[in-house]
């Protein structure tokens, strides 16, 4: 009953559910977090899809994306906490002097 | 089977490789002279990288095209002259960086690795057959960008700019992730070229052409991010102002560079580029151009209104994609040329804003440009010349480029959004209008700034030799439109 | 020959901007000798044309652009050759106009206007449309500046307004232009921008219309035509003297005479299309501006609007499809540029005597001013079309051909003939006659032999032109008959094929 | 080189040399230049009129080409000359009396400075050069050409004192009121090249018949308005008594003598067209005969006797329409002959008592000057005679004779000559209330009395001649029961050979005889009553604005017709052209163009403002939105 469908579905509602928390969230850290999310919602329809064709390469893929994702998390991580250390306030919405 | 690659896959990307071990190099560099005069020599080392890189690109335009890797990577003469226009994007970065980085806290190896391994990254995406390769392509430059946008930490502007980038940019790239799922699951590969020798055997059911479609839409959206096409483009004000000049401008030409690159390979895997792409690089054509040259309209801070127009002008490049479906239009071309002399006309306009706002301790204002058309005739000159280029008026380079998107957008018969576009063109004049109107026709400002805009040095040179290039190509497009028959 | 034409005064500029010439006064000289032995040498040349016949004269050819079918190929016919000639006759006058006028910046300003004759000179010299397209863009560059640098009060809005509207209108020729290329294709087999090339096209009337339509917005801008018009008494308002006598003189026979060559040139079927409606926007140009002209306190905003009435009765002979029009409208194009720049000076020495243009200050000038008196008077009666000057002949034709063509609108363009008086008079009557207007008036100084000098030059063509109009017209007609056998229905026009489904179809 | 282009174009070249170079050859060669050139042009065209009648009368035609003024393929058109005997009468007529005229003003102008006098008689040269090219046309072309000439040189001359505003006004006004006319000339001029493909006189008139009678019509009422404008026929008349402004001898010379005279001319010549269409004809005589009658009545309560004389023109001019409207050419050119004569007279005569006076000009303020100045008054007496028509003047013929065709000629009606006779009543009443007001009775104004005094010579000795012509011309044009000596109507007779009847023989001579008692009846007993009135110590005039009953008010004020000028024309258009350049150019057509300028600059401020503010998340949500539209376009093609 768990066909590719569902984890299909599953992802897009992972995917959805990030983008939300991108949206929703002021903390910078958690919308980092809700991207992953949406990363890994790729990497379980990536998954998916690969058991269904039969195919292993899908499986390698994901490989690819959950180290880039850890790359991004070094780089992210380390912007973020050069903003912890000098504003204190790292609510994203308090950061848009930049504007106009 | 497991396929064997030699020496001849390494010299496809050759130009990669020297950025990368270029990087290398500054980096070694650095730490075996941990003193003053390192800093000339990494950069040294950088530019050498880059001049290599662009050799090996010329090499590779020379030698036709090549492919490697089992065809994940596939060279040509336009992902050559992408290479070529991106490593000069490199070094004429370089030259900005030495006028200001000092003041400005780049001069240090990092900010010079970080700038090979971001070109490298980006010639890796022009040629990249691969979705695979072209995500981790996007995201390594994508990575080098976000730190060199927030390089100098000191800066609150710079702070902000990288974290918006960053955030931004990281969203964006979940879409190619998602986008490259539903490509693999209607192809069983990511692999650009299967997806276009299916599509014309006409061998994809119906299905699974909807999700290739899908799955492409995604990934273009990452790169239309990258490229700062509406309505993806919002960071770019914001960023180009927060980073330091050099970073900005690199921003602007690199990525536009890069991401048109990848975007002409990722529509390469739809052969005739069928609906729906036509009609959503129309809907993004207009909306970009709307939104930037509008957007520039009224705004003040120099930085920012090259942002926008950064945006304008890749507008007019979505335009002439819109040919890509008709033989002969030379879509490809026009994208090409309009993005080379985009990086060049750019380069003007950043570098003159770079002399401008030397010591200035917040942004240049367009105020601060006021009365200077005759007490700074060549810098005056040079900036007007960049504007009336961006405006695409003749006689310049601008108008030649834009003439060629135009033509390639007729061809594929969007009269509709041509017309839209060339209408834009009345509000992008406006926009560079104003500035000469503060260089040449309003007086000097009481509180604008004082003493800057002195061409000298390298960038003086360059400046004022690629402004008089931007008037030569206008005169002379000959080799603009030998792009035509590559 | 030609190619000298266009770009010895580009040279001339660039030695002016970059030359050793310091100070105003020797800027100054500088370009009165360079734009007379410019005036001279162009003189030279068109006398060695012959206009007996007519095709284009001394045409000269080179590859540019293959790929897109541009190359630079420059000509000259009868039409164009009196153009040239007006071009190079106005820029001495021009720079006489700032002698005094212009001290900040001399150098640039006088280069920028050697750069905008040039690119005058080869707007009405191309023969190749993408060439053409990029010196007509590139003259709005050097007006630009003139206005926005030495202007008036309000020159920042008008120099923008006049650029931006004309570009919006040019920019929609751009993509006709890039049109007629791509049908050139489509019927030789190559791109071509060459006029010649698409004189022998045959262009489906579905898409003429809309060809047609690109390139007279374009046109109609810069005429300008009413109701595109709203540029143009800004830009004169706010312009220098000197910027002014080259708008009016110059730049506005852009205009019309791009109408003449390629509106009429290349679609005839969609010219005779939109005569009527032409018609009817000239008309009411042409009265309408003369109504405005009657309300105006603005001494230059009078002569603006004038030039707005006067356009509208030149694109009306052009229209009406008769020699009698043609050759009128052409004449016309001569004529509005000595008469008008001829008034445009003379508002230039009133405002460097008096720094108003407000008519209410003015008054019994010519106490004061008994030689400007004298040679106003031939000026006003040629911008009213009175016989004996130049400005009657051409009148005369435009309304003649109008008639021809329709009996009613050469009526109802007559009216202007007593607008014109009406307007004309009442300036001359505000400026020169009467008790003087006060202080300003009392300070007034006659005008000085380099005025007189250009000034009677100019008025010395008003009744040479007024009195033997043969001596052009008969230089002119054949060119302006080639022009009219491409408009009579099937005369040269070769069959069209069958339009492609749909208008939008591509070519 | 034939003896026409001395005539015409001498006057052109002193007219020109001494415009520019007069001023420095001082005030005795300027006017002996000009008055030389004048009298050389008059000789010169004697001898072409003397060569002219040597020939035989059907080939009395000379033609002269200058050279060609226009060549369009298949139409060309020269400057061509015409001598015919209509042009070689009126060549003598503007040389000669325009030379008198110059030999009035040399004493007239001598008061102006070197520079004024050189520019007014250059002003005048040039003047007898456009009145030239006029009568000598033969062409459409080159009769419009002088047409407008005339037009300005009398625009020039009204306003030779510039420094007023008076005379400013009038000469816009002369010249604007004589553009309408011209319209009509220019649409006639067009038709007649559409008809004949040509605008030559000879290849028009002749052929004239072939014209259907609409186009006739319609030509013939478009000459007419022309000739209205320049003739001063209601209701374009309105510029010739603003035209007094000018010095008095161009109001001899060009509003009395000459170029007034222009429309009378034209429709003369043209005759051809007009016979075709009894209505345009019928539209020149009534509206020849309202004019006559109407500006006469207007004369009657005027005090300023250059203006009485301007109407009185007005009303002379209407009976010389009249003639050429009821058919009597030769009498209406007659009256033209006799006119330019007594009315150059009687305004170089109101000149004579002007300078005399120091520039009074209101005849409440004179009286009891023959005294001072007899020759003034007794040649203004002879000029007045032949005005009202005293019986054996110059002036009683040729009314007479237009009046009797009015009666009796080939398009006569009695309303015409009813009008007619009503004006020649007004006419004898106006000329007697004039010479009496000013040279009989008591002086009223004494301090300007003492002071006057005779004119020199060189402004006498024209009056004298004038009056002698005035009494002798009429010998030209005895009536026909009288004489078979009619060297008028033999002159003119190949000109007009191509009418039909002869028209006199319609009228019985008991007839003429009864008309010519009438009139002369009419003129004694108004005389008398002008007597009566006007030389007592308080004489019947009333003060300015004073008006005695409705009728004298609306006479006063000359029927209004500037009043409603003024409102229709002048307020009217320029307020329609105000709130049309309020409205139309600043609101509507620039609105427009400001307005796309203005949305754009909202749009972008709206951009800076709301979209681009700042807040990632947002920006993160347009990103998300675009990628749903572009998930949405693809979506849709796939439906």
């Amino acid at each position: 009953m768990f066909g590719v469908g569902f984890f299909l579905a599953l992802a897009f509602a992972l995917f959805a559910v990030g983008a939300f928390g991108v949206l929703t969230r002021r903390d910078p850290l958690v919308m980092f977090m809700c991207i992953e999310m949406m990363f890994n919602s790729g990497n379980l329809a990536l998954v998916a899809l690969s058991r269904y064709l039969g195919l292993a390469s899908g499986h390698a893929l994901v490989f690819f994306v959950v180290a880039v994702a850890a790359a991004e998390v070094a780089v992210g991580l380390g912007i973020i906490i050069a903003i912890f250390r000098t504003e204190k306030d790292v609510n994203v919405d308090h950061l848009s002097e930049l504007k106009g | 089977m497991i396929p064997a690659y030699g020496l001849r896959d390494l010299a496809v990307l050759g130009p990669e490789i020297a950025c990368i071990l270029g990087a290398a190099l500054v980096l070694g560099l650095d730490m075996a002279f941990r003193s003053q005069s390192s800093k000339r020599l990494v950069e040294a080392a950088a530019a050498l990288a880059l001049g290599v890189s662009a050799a090996l690109a010329l090499g590779r335009l020379a030698a036709g095209p090549g492919s490697a890797f089992g065809g994940q990577v596939l060279d040509g003469a336009v992902p050559d002259v992408f290479r070529l226009g991106l490593a000069a994007t490199g070094l004429l970065t370089l030259v900005l960086a030495r006028r200001e980085g000092g003041s400005q806290g780049l001069l240090h190896a990092e900010f010079y690795a970080l700038l090979l391994f971001a070109l490298g990254a980006m010639e890796l995406i022009t040629v990249s057959q691969d979705l695979m390769l072209s995500f981790v392509a996007l995201e390594t430059f994508s990575l080098a960008m976000y730190v060199l946008a927030g390089f100098n930490k000191a800066w609150h502007g710079n702070r902000e700019a990288a974290l918006k980038y960053f955030l931004l940019g990281a969203f964006a790239a979940a879409f190619f992730v998602l986008g490259m799922a539903l490509v693999f699951g209607a192809l069983g590969s990511v692999r650009l070229d299967a997806a276009s020798a299916l599509l014309s055997g006409g061998k994809l059911a119906a299905p699974r052409e909807m999700l290739l479609d899908l799955g492409l839409s995604l990934c273009a959206t990452a790169l239309l991010f990258k490229v700062g096409a509406a309505p993806f483009h919002l960071w770019t004000p914001d960023v180009y102002a927060g980073s330091t000049t050099p970073v900005a401008y690199f921003l602007s030409a690199g990525a536009k560079l890069a991401g048109f690159g990848a975007l002409l390979k990722l529509l390469g895997a739809v052969p005739g580029c069928p609906a729906p792409f036509p009609q959503i690089l129309a809907v993004l054509a207009v909306a970009t151009l709307l939104a930037g040259n509008l957007g520039a309209l009224r705004q003040t801070n120099l930085k920012r209104l090259l942002a926008y127009s950064s945006v304008a002008h890749t507008g007019y490049v979505l335009v002439g994609l819109l040919g890509l479906g008709t033989a002969g239009s030379g879509a490809a071309a026009s994208v090409l040329a309009y993005t080379l002399v985009y990086a060049v006309m750019a380069f003007v306009a950043f570098g003159l804003v770079a002399a401008a706002e030397g010591g200035l301790k917040r942004p240049l204002l367009l105020e601060d440009l006021q009365g200077m058309g005759f007490e700074r005739p060549y810098f005056s000159l040079a900036l007007a010349v960049a504007m009336v280029s961006m405006a695409g008026l003749p006689p310049t380079a601008g108008f030649i480029v834009k003439l060629g998107v135009f033509k390639a957008a007729l061809d594929g018969g969007h009269t509709l959004a041509a017309v839209v576009a060339i209408l834009n063109s009345v509000v992008s004049a406006a926009v560079y209008l104003r500035v000469l109107v503060a260089l040449y026709m309003l007086p000097k400002s009481p509180d604008g700034a004082q003493g800057g805009a002195r061409l000298s040095g390298t960038l003086g040179f360059a400046v004022v030799a690629l402004a008089l290039a931007l008037l030569a190509l206008g005169l002379l497009p000959g080799s603009l439109l030998a792009l035509g028959s590559l | 020959m030609l190619s000298l034409i266009i770009f010895s005064p580009l040279a001339f500029a660039l030695a002016l901007a970059f030359g050793p010439w310091g100070g105003h006064k020797s800027a100054r000289r500088a370009a009165l000798v360079l734009s007379l032995a410019q005036a001279a040498f162009t003189a030279w040349v068109l006398w060695g044309g012959d206009f007996s016949a007519a095709g284009f004269q001394l045409q000269e050819r080179l590859a540019w652009l293959p790929a897109l079918g541009a190359g630079y190929h420059v000509g000259l016919d009868g039409i164009s050759r009196w153009l040239v000639a007006l071009n190079a006759l106005l820029l001495p006058i021009a720079v006489l106009s700032s002698w005094n006028a212009v001290e900040r910046y001399p150098r640039a300003h006088y280069a920028l206007m050697f750069a905008l004759q040039s690119m005058v000179y080869g707007v009405f010299l191309s023969l190749d449309m993408l060439q053409f397209y990029i010196f007509w863009e590139a003259s709005l560059l050097p007006m630009y500046f003139l206005i926005g640098v030495w202007g008036g009060e309000r020159r920042l809005y008008a120099t923008v307004k006049f650029v931006l509207y004309t570009l919006a209108g040019s920019l929609l020729m751009l993509l006709a232009l890039v049109w007629m290329a791509f049908l050139a294709r489509t019927q030789t087999g190559h791109l071509s921008f060459d006029f010649l090339d698409w004189s022998s096209l045959a262009i489906p009337a579905g898409q003429q219309m809309w060809l047609f339509a690109a390139f007279f917005l374009a046109f109609a801008i810069k005429v300008p035509l009413f109701p595109f018009h709203t540029w143009l008494p800004d830009a004169h308002v706010e312009a220098p003297t000197a910027g002014s006598i080259l708008l009016a003189g110059v730049l506005l026979k852009l205009g019309t005479y791009a109408l003449m060559r390629f509106n009429l040139g290349l679609f005839p079927e969609a010219a005779h299309a939109f005569q009527k409606p032409v018609l009817i926007i000239c008309l009411i140009g042409a009265v309408y501006g003369a109504l405005m002209v009657l309300v105006q306190r603005d001494f230059k905003k009078m002569v603006a609007y004038s030039s707005v009435s006067h356009m509208g009765l030149c694109v009306l002979g052009l229209f009406s499809f008769t020699l009698a029009g043609e050759q009128g409208a052409l004449l016309t194009m001569l004529n509005h540029g000595i008469s008008t720049g001829a008034l445009f000076l003379i508002v230039g020495m009133f405002y460097e005597r008096t720094h108003t243009r407000d008519l209410s200050v003015y008054g019994g000038a010519v106490l004061k001013m008994p030689v400007l008196g004298l040679l106003f008077l031939p000026v006003a009666l040629s911008s009213m079309g009175v016989p004996g000057t130049n400005g009657f002949v051409n009148e005369f034709l435009c309304l003649r051909g109008a008639f021809e063509a329709f009996p009613w609108a050469g009526a109802v363009a007559a009216l202007t003939v007593i607008l014109g008086a009406a307007y004309m008079l009442r300036l001359t009557q505000k400026v020169m006659y009467g008790p003087l207007g006060g202080a300003k008036m009392e300070a007034l100084t006659d005008i000085t032999t380099r005025e007189r000098a250009s000034l009677g030059v100019l008025v010395a063509l008003i009744f040479a032109l007024g009195i033997f109009p043969e001596g052009i017209l008969s230089n002119t007609q054949p060119s302006v008959q080639a022009v009219l056998a491409r408009l009579t229905p099937g005369a040269s026009t070769p069959a069209a094929p069958a339009p492609a489904a749909g208008g939008e179809a591509r070519p | 080189m034939n003896p026409l282009l001395v005539v015409l174009f001498l006057p052109l070249a002193t007219a020109v040399f001494n415009r520019l170079f007069g001023a420095r050859l001082g005030k005795g060669a300027a006017a002996g230049l000009a008055c030389a050139s004048v009298l050389v042009a008059f000789a010169f065209a004697a001898d072409s009129v003397l060569g002219l009648a040597a020939l035989p009368a059907a080939s009395r035609q000379v033609l002269v080409h200058v050279y060609d003024l226009l060549d369009l393929a298949s139409f060309r058109v020269g400057f061509d000359l015409l001598l015919d005997p209509l042009s070689g009468m009126m060549i003598l007529v503007v040389t000669g009396i325009g030379f008198l005229i110059h030999l009035y003003a040399v004493g007239y102008m001598h008061e102006e400075d070197a520079g004024e006098y050189a520019r007014f008689f250059a002003y005048v040269n040039f003047f007898v050069f456009s009145m030239l090219t006029l009568v000598l046309a033969a062409n459409f072309l080159v009769i419009f050409t002088g047409w407008e000439l005339v037009g300005v040189s009398s625009y020039l001359l009204i306003g030779f004192y510039r420094g007023k505003t008076s005379a400013a006004d009038a000469g816009k006004k002369a010249f604007i009121v004589n553009r309408v006319g011209d319209f009509g000339f220019l649409m006639a001029i067009f038709l007649i090249w559409n008809a004949f493909g040509s605008l030559d006189f000879s290849a028009v008139l002749p052929h004239a018949a072939a014209l259907s009678p609409g186009m006739a019509t319609a030509v013939g009422l478009l000459l007419f308005m022309g000739a209205a404008g320049k003739s001063a026929q209601g209701p374009l008349h309105v510029w010739l008594p603003d035209a007094m402004e000018g010095p008095t001898p161009v109001s001899a010379l060009i509003h009395a003598a000459t170029m007034v005279t222009a429309g009378v001319f034209l429709v003369a010549r043209c005759h051809a067209i007009f016979e075709l269409s009894p209505l345009a004809l019928g539209v020149v005589a009534w509206t020849g005969a309202l004019t006559a009658f109407l500006a006469a009545t207007v004369a009657m309560v005027q005090v300023d006797i250059k203006r009485v004389w301007a109407y009185s023109t007005v009303s002379q001019l209407g009976y010389m329409v009249l003639g050429v409207g009821v058919g009597a050419y030769t009498a209406g050119l007659f009256h033209l002959l006799t006119h330019a004569f007594f009315k150059a007279l009687l305004f170089l005569a109101a000149g004579s008592v002007m300078h005399a006076l120091h520039g009074e000009l209101d005849m409440r303020r004179m009286g009891g000057l023959w005294r001072k100045m007899p020759l003034t008054c007794a040649t203004m007496i002879v000029g007045a005679a032949c005005l009202a028509g005293v019986p054996l003047t110059s002036g009683f013929f040729s009314k007479d004779e237009i009046l009797l065709m009015a009666l009796r000629g080939p398009h006569a009606d009695f309303g015409l000559w009813l009008l007619g006779y009503l004006g020649a009543a007004c006419t004898a009443f106006y000329s007697g209330r004039l010479i009496f007001s000013v040279f009989f009775g008591k002086p009223r104004d004494h301090h300007a009395y003492e002071h006057a005094h005779e004119s020199p010579w060189v402004m006498g000795l024209p009056l004298v001649l004038l009056a002698v012509g005035s009494l002798a011309v009429g010998l030209l044009g005895l009536p026909g029961f009288l004489t078979h000596w009619q060297p008028f109507t033999d002159w003119l007779a190949p000109v007009f050979a191509d009418l039909k009847a002869v028209p006199e023989a319609s009228a019985s001579r008991a007839l003429v005889l009864g008309l010519m008692a009438l009139y002369t009846g009419t003129v004694a007993v108004l005389g008398w009553i002008a007597w009566r009135l006007y030389t007592g110590e308080a004489a019947a005039h009333p003060a300015d604005g004073e008006a005695t009953s409705a009728l004298h008010r609306l006479l006063w004020n000359k029927y209004f017709f500037d009043e409603a000028y003024g409102f229709v024309f002048v307020r009217a258009l320029l307020g329609y052209s105000r709130w049309l350049w309020r409205w139309v150019d600043q609101g509507l057509v620039d609105g427009t163009v400001n307005g796309v300028a203005a949305a754009a600059q909202a749009a972008g401020d709206f951009l800076r403002g709301r979209v681009h503010n700042g807040r990632t998340r947002q920006y993160a949500a347009y990103l998300a939105a675009g990628a749903c539209l572009l998930l949405g376009l693809a979506l849709i093609y796939h439906r």
